[in-house]
């Protein structure tokens, strides 16, 4: 499994830099949070993503896409999180499109995925029901009577859930037993009878919801993946989530971790710049050692969805390594910035509270090495 | 009867009669009466306290008639203060004028800057704010730059002051300047007072993270100041300040001490947000653990406080222990805030008022806010150089 | 509670510092080490402690002790732990007076805790069954016949065990019941018939035992405390145990910590005193910081056991905290002084080593903050 | 077939016939052989192959033959490398001489110099040990002190130097001295080879916590050595010695790979030495946690190293990432020993040989050894500043 980007993954990687710092810089997230955008991105800059292909990487050139692979989504995620970009790109690619090409019977395949790569169709995952992340503990129900799906239940905290095109639902469709394990994935349009979206809005400023079902029905061909039994596939699915998110965390701590050296190079105090004292040279050295190890662990992670291996036990440790290595940088880039790193005009306090919605979204540390050690057999 | 007894019963006596029931519970920041031209009472039972309050001159008991105050002697003073807390009385009036200029005043003032400013202090008439740190005098605050050029009769300041605390709404403002750009840095700076309507300043209140702004940038263009606006002497403002830094210390606690209680411990908040096992164990065993300890470490901080009194009434105290306080108080506070917000998950990054409890929001908030424990007042990075200075021995860097 | 020493308790501690620092340095301990002492502490130095009357600080007057309490003996132990001076002091008075103190019929108070203050008795406390600190898992087994005891089973890492004179066996001699928790304590002499000592060298060089008991019988009067029915005088003699260990411990993280500080002020590397290098600097502040916490933790557990208080929530915490800052400090006195405080020459091995030992007996952090959730509820 | 296909072949034919079985498994540190004349061999396989392998000069294969070598091209050398990792044969000789001064004389040394001294390494008849650090001079090294006084056709040598690694052992030794005490500290020190034999010098090994001695502190009182024995030039000691130190470092890696695999991983100890719940879960949770975190980090330590190799070959390597290595490396290594030690629990903490096992011997070993290796070869410290200067480009203390 390669560690390193290849030459045609290097240009996309440089391409995406070069225009995230120039389209979306971190003034443009200041923007749409002022205006209280409602879609928390630029249609703008979506659109333009969508004219350089992106929404087409890590789609199987079958199916219309380009075929860079994950680590290309990986690449591109990255650049974004140096910027806080934000866009559709990584709940469509990075939890609908994975759901959809690991679960996808033909049909869907054939008809979802060349409009997601085409940029005409958006998705988002509901799957959450409470404030922390879980896997497997879903209550949402849905009866299936013939061809009718009959869903009732709460899904939480839905980025994008009040954006999205279509909803990728998980649901408890049978109590688990040694056949199945009762989770059903359905494809669910948000306009449907009986459902009630509710906008939260989180600290970073993005698109969340809280999306109510009651009696909605849709048809069982809306089912992705394998009925009564996709326990698999959402895993499947969200370890995709979980390892391009660390991808993405890792661009938003490498920026950190830039813009302190920076200050710490051009802030003077007691006579001398700052960087000199030693204190802080020490912990600015381990926060760049911290995030280089955590990068392998993530390109490590990407390299698994595009060589098809077991993606639990990388996944785990791409987004725990991530988690911990984004935390201590943002918290050390307000310490050492001191009071004006509590400000709104620095960029600081931006890249603080995406960070801490990251960790929470798709598992925190404890979360996964519970389910590493779990996975270990310890 | 002593005359003290006789103090504190009647002080007792006047306190229940008078002290409305609603003042008698713990005040949040936004609950504080800070007085000034620009004030509005947040109830009228506060204005009615206050109003009491300055009549007996109890809102600066200790200070002389003539300045406002009751003329208490300390002994009386430590009743009132007691009686006030035994009754769960709130200060009827708080802030930088009462707390720290006032005091400084007393100690370095001339009798006319006593007559002119204590009274309408006690009073509630003027709010003050500091003007001390500068865009680049933050840790290193004896390097501030605002320049204050002597004029004859007046000093003509220009610069810019930062971290002005409610600078959009004091009245006056105490003010450190350089008066002296010769000979070491703490020499030449210069304690001056002066009312924030004087022309050429202009206050532009600057948005935190959290949303809020407590804060603002104090600019100073050609701003005239008369020469008997100078508190102590000229090129001495440097120990007015640090003389100032012992009650703001002062003010801290007793701001602290009057918050009102958190509705839940940091446990609580696991025991309600997450779930157990089977043997009633939290099942996030990280979480677990970084409770287990921080429950420990806070007790052991508060412990160590209380041991250090003890120890100094014992005559047995190891005065270097007095410099780790800030530092690791602060510390464990920023690890206590990041606990419960991890705790409390999604719950615990939420912007809106609708979708997050008002105790969720005050969590998050807390956690924003409190990153500034750490930074203010002698960042971590200043305390772990005295402690290894003053208590270690350490050499100079 | 108090958390400060009185006047009496203070002049205890600085006469014990004095004596201490003269009479038992580090150096005595390397003798006793390098002479492969059978007992791993010296005959006279004991003599010496009885003489300054040490044994009878924490006995109650009525039973010729001093009455000074466990904030006595816990400040006698950290003078102790600073020059890492071994004595049956520990395991006599924090673990088997205690237990006689709080289980002891009047008869064997009346016999056992005069002999104890004068110096004439030496306990040790056979409770071990494994490389891991457990309160409440024993295997050792008696049955009890008429007025008889009859044992068998094995107790592992007894830290005086081959030097004691009388031995306090921890046994399960029920099944657990909801009126009996199965457990009994018994008072046995090691010469008794079919006891096996096998002595155990650890890496501090004190004195340590594998015991075996095979088919031992002992009168029933030895037993200490309630029959079938003593897990919580178990838990409170341990309790005494751990608070008094950790002040024995926060001795040594004090001594560590001096002649760290000492050795930064005088070795110069890179033209100047590495103690003038902030990064140490702010490492050592910490350290102290540390250590000052630990401190309170440890008095006010002493001075809950002198006030009849609850022990389980402050010993695990006075444990876990010294534990804690012994760690810390002796990791960090080696890498700050470098490669000679690697060499058996210094002092800070003995320390690094001690520490280790003293975080595995009775519960390291990990079994503390357990025993502390659980206490909490949660 | 080319020449390099056929030497593929003949070479290994070779080692197939010769080499003994027990010779072709991992060697632990006691197994290595050191030669010199005060080496015993660990047994009479390790004696043949030894001999065998000199005889071909297969043990310093790219020397020319006079020097002792076998003269193989870079290419033919790396087959037999090869060759012999494939066939796990152990080196036939190992230690400073063949590794660090062998190369350095080959670049800096007199054509006299390599003739007398190359071929006696790669024979094992002298067994060599380096004589840099000194008790005032550990990671400052270029303060050292020790003093080479020019007598005219000789130097007197007058000093100490510490952990001269088994300099009991050891024949000859190569030294940095000071030549020069004036001007910049690096430009005074000369690199000198010399007799252990000779007159005015005291080894004393130096016990270490572990209970073992592996260095010696060596004491030089009025040492003559001859000027002919200078490596490079006079006062340009330190860049023979820096040249030294690549090679140092392509030492332990040798070393470590052909060191015996650990018989357990951490996760197997947690497994074989603590209990574990009813769910399957080690019931410590702190251990649990832990391990995780540990197993997390060393995975991505390796991966780092290995994405480094990639990136440089993908020409896309970030040149700053190599300076991470020694640090994050060395640190997670001494949390992986306390870590085993830790889930040993009293088993980790044992020092004698009946009651604890060969495996918990050595775990406990480890755990005091390898303390030594956030210090050694470049301290943590040094690490850290070298990562803040040249990877970030922070400014001088």
């Amino acid at each position: 499994m390669p560690l390193a980007l290849n030459e045609e993954q290097r240009m996309l990687r440089d391409t995406a830099r070069d225009f995230l710092q120039n389209d979306a810089p971190v003034n443009l997230m200041r923007q749409l949070r002022d205006d209280a955008n409602e879609k928390g991105y630029s249609e703008e800059l979506w659109h333009k993503m969508i004219e350089m292909g992106w929404p087409a990487v890590a789609i199987p050139e079958q199916f219309g896409g380009l075929g860079f692979g994950f680590i290309g989504a990986g690449a591109i995620l990255q650049e974004a999180g140096k910027t806080l970009a934000n866009s559709p790109f990584f709940n469509t690619v990075a939890l609908g499109a994975a759901a959809i090409i690991h679960g996808g019977n033909e049909d869907q395949q054939q008809s979802l995925l060349p409009k997601i790569a085409a940029g005409e169709l958006t998705l988002a995952l509901a799957h959450e029901e409470s404030n922390h992340h879980q896997s497997h503990g879903i209550q949402c129900q849905a009866f299936i009577d013939g061809k009718q799906l009959t869903i009732n239940g709460n899904k939480k905290f839905i980025a994008e859930g009040a954006n999205a095109d279509l909803l990728i639902v998980s649901l408890r469709t049978a109590p688990p037993s040694s056949n199945n394990d009762g989770i059903t994935l359905a494809l669910i349009d948000p306009s449907t009878e009986g459902i009630k979206i509710n906008k939260v809005n989180m600290i970073d400023s993005r698109n969340y919801a809280h999306i109510d079902f009651s009696n909605v029905t849709v048809s069982t061909e809306n089912i992705i993946g394998e009925r009564h039994n996709s326990q698999t596939l959402l895993d499947k699915t969200l370890d995709h989530g979980r390892i391009c998110l660390a991808a993405e965390m890792l661009g938003g701590a490498q920026a950190m971790l830039d813009k302190t050296v920076e200050y710490l190079k051009d802030r003077e105090q007691f006579g001398r710049k700052i960087g000199a004292f030693q204190a802080l040279q020490h912990r600015a050295a381990n926060m760049f050692a911290e995030l280089e190890i955590a990068k392998s662990a993530v390109i490590h992670a990407l390299s698994a969805i595009d060589d098809n291996q077991d993606l639990a036990v990388v996944a785990s440790s791409a987004k725990t390594l991530a988690n911990d290595c984004y935390r201590l940088i943002t918290d050390e880039a307000v310490q050492m910035h001191g009071g004006i790193g509590l400000t709104d005009e620095m960029d600081i306090g931006f890249y603080l509270k995406r960070c801490r919605v990251s960790i929470q979204s798709l598992g925190d540390s404890g979360f996964h090495k519970n389910r590493f050690a779990t996975l270990n057999e310890f | 009867m002593t005359d003290l007894s006789k103090f504190k019963q009647e002080t007792s006596e006047w306190l229940e009669a008078n002290c409305p029931a609603s003042m008698r519970k713990p005040q949040s920041r936004n609950e504080g009466v800070f007085g000034g031209k620009k004030f509005t009472f947040p109830s009228d039972d506060a204005k009615l306290w206050f109003d009491l309050m300055v009549e007996k001159g109890w809102t600066a008991p200790q200070w002389a008639k003539e300045y406002g105050g009751a003329g208490l002697s300390s002994d009386e003073a430590k009743i009132l203060n007691r009686e006030m807390e035994r009754l769960g009385c709130r200060k009827p009036l708080i802030g930088h004028g009462l707390w720290m200029l006032g005091p400084a005043l007393l100690e370095y003032g001339t009798e006319e800057q006593k007559r002119e400013h204590l009274p309408k202090i006690a009073r509630g008439e003027i709010r003050w704010c500091q003007g001390y740190s500068e865009p680049g005098s933050g840790s290193d605050l004896a390097s501030l730059r605002c320049k204050a050029e002597d004029q004859g009769d007046h000093y003509l300041l220009n610069g810019q002051k930062s971290w002005t605390s409610d600078g959009d709404k004091a009245d006056w403002i105490f003010c450190l300047v350089r008066t002296n750009d010769e000979g070491p840095k703490q020499e030449g700076i210069t304690f001056l007072l002066f009312d924030m309507e004087t022309p050429g300043i202009t206050v532009r209140p600057v948005p935190l993270i959290t949303g809020e702004s407590h804060f603002c940038d104090t600019f100073l263009d050609n701003v005239k100041v008369p020469k008997d606006q100078v508190v102590g002497e000229v090129g001495k403002g440097w120990s007015v300040a640090k003389a100032l830094l012992v009650h703001e210390r002062t003010m801290m606690a007793d701001i602290e001490k009057n918050m009102p209680k958190p509705k839940y411990s940091v446990d609580d908040y696991a025991k309600n947000y997450l779930s157990m096992d089977k043997n009633g164990r939290l099942q996030d065993g990280l979480i677990r653990d970084r409770l287990a300890q921080h429950m420990m470490r806070d007790e052991a901080i508060k412990l160590t406080q209380k041991r250090a009194f003890e120890e100094g009434m014992a005559g047995d105290f190891d005065m270097r222990v007095a410099t780790i306080f800030k530092y690791i108080g602060t510390e464990e506070k920023t690890n206590k805030d990041t606990l419960i917000t991890d705790i409390l998950g999604m719950a615990g990054a939420g912007w809106d008022k609708e979708n997050f409890s008002a105790d969720e929001q005050t969590k998050t908030h807390e956690w924003m806010s409190n990153k500034a424990l750490t930074i203010a007042g002698g960042s971590s990075e200043v305390q772990l150089n005295v402690i290894s200075k003053r208590a270690l021995g350490l050499p100079e860097v």
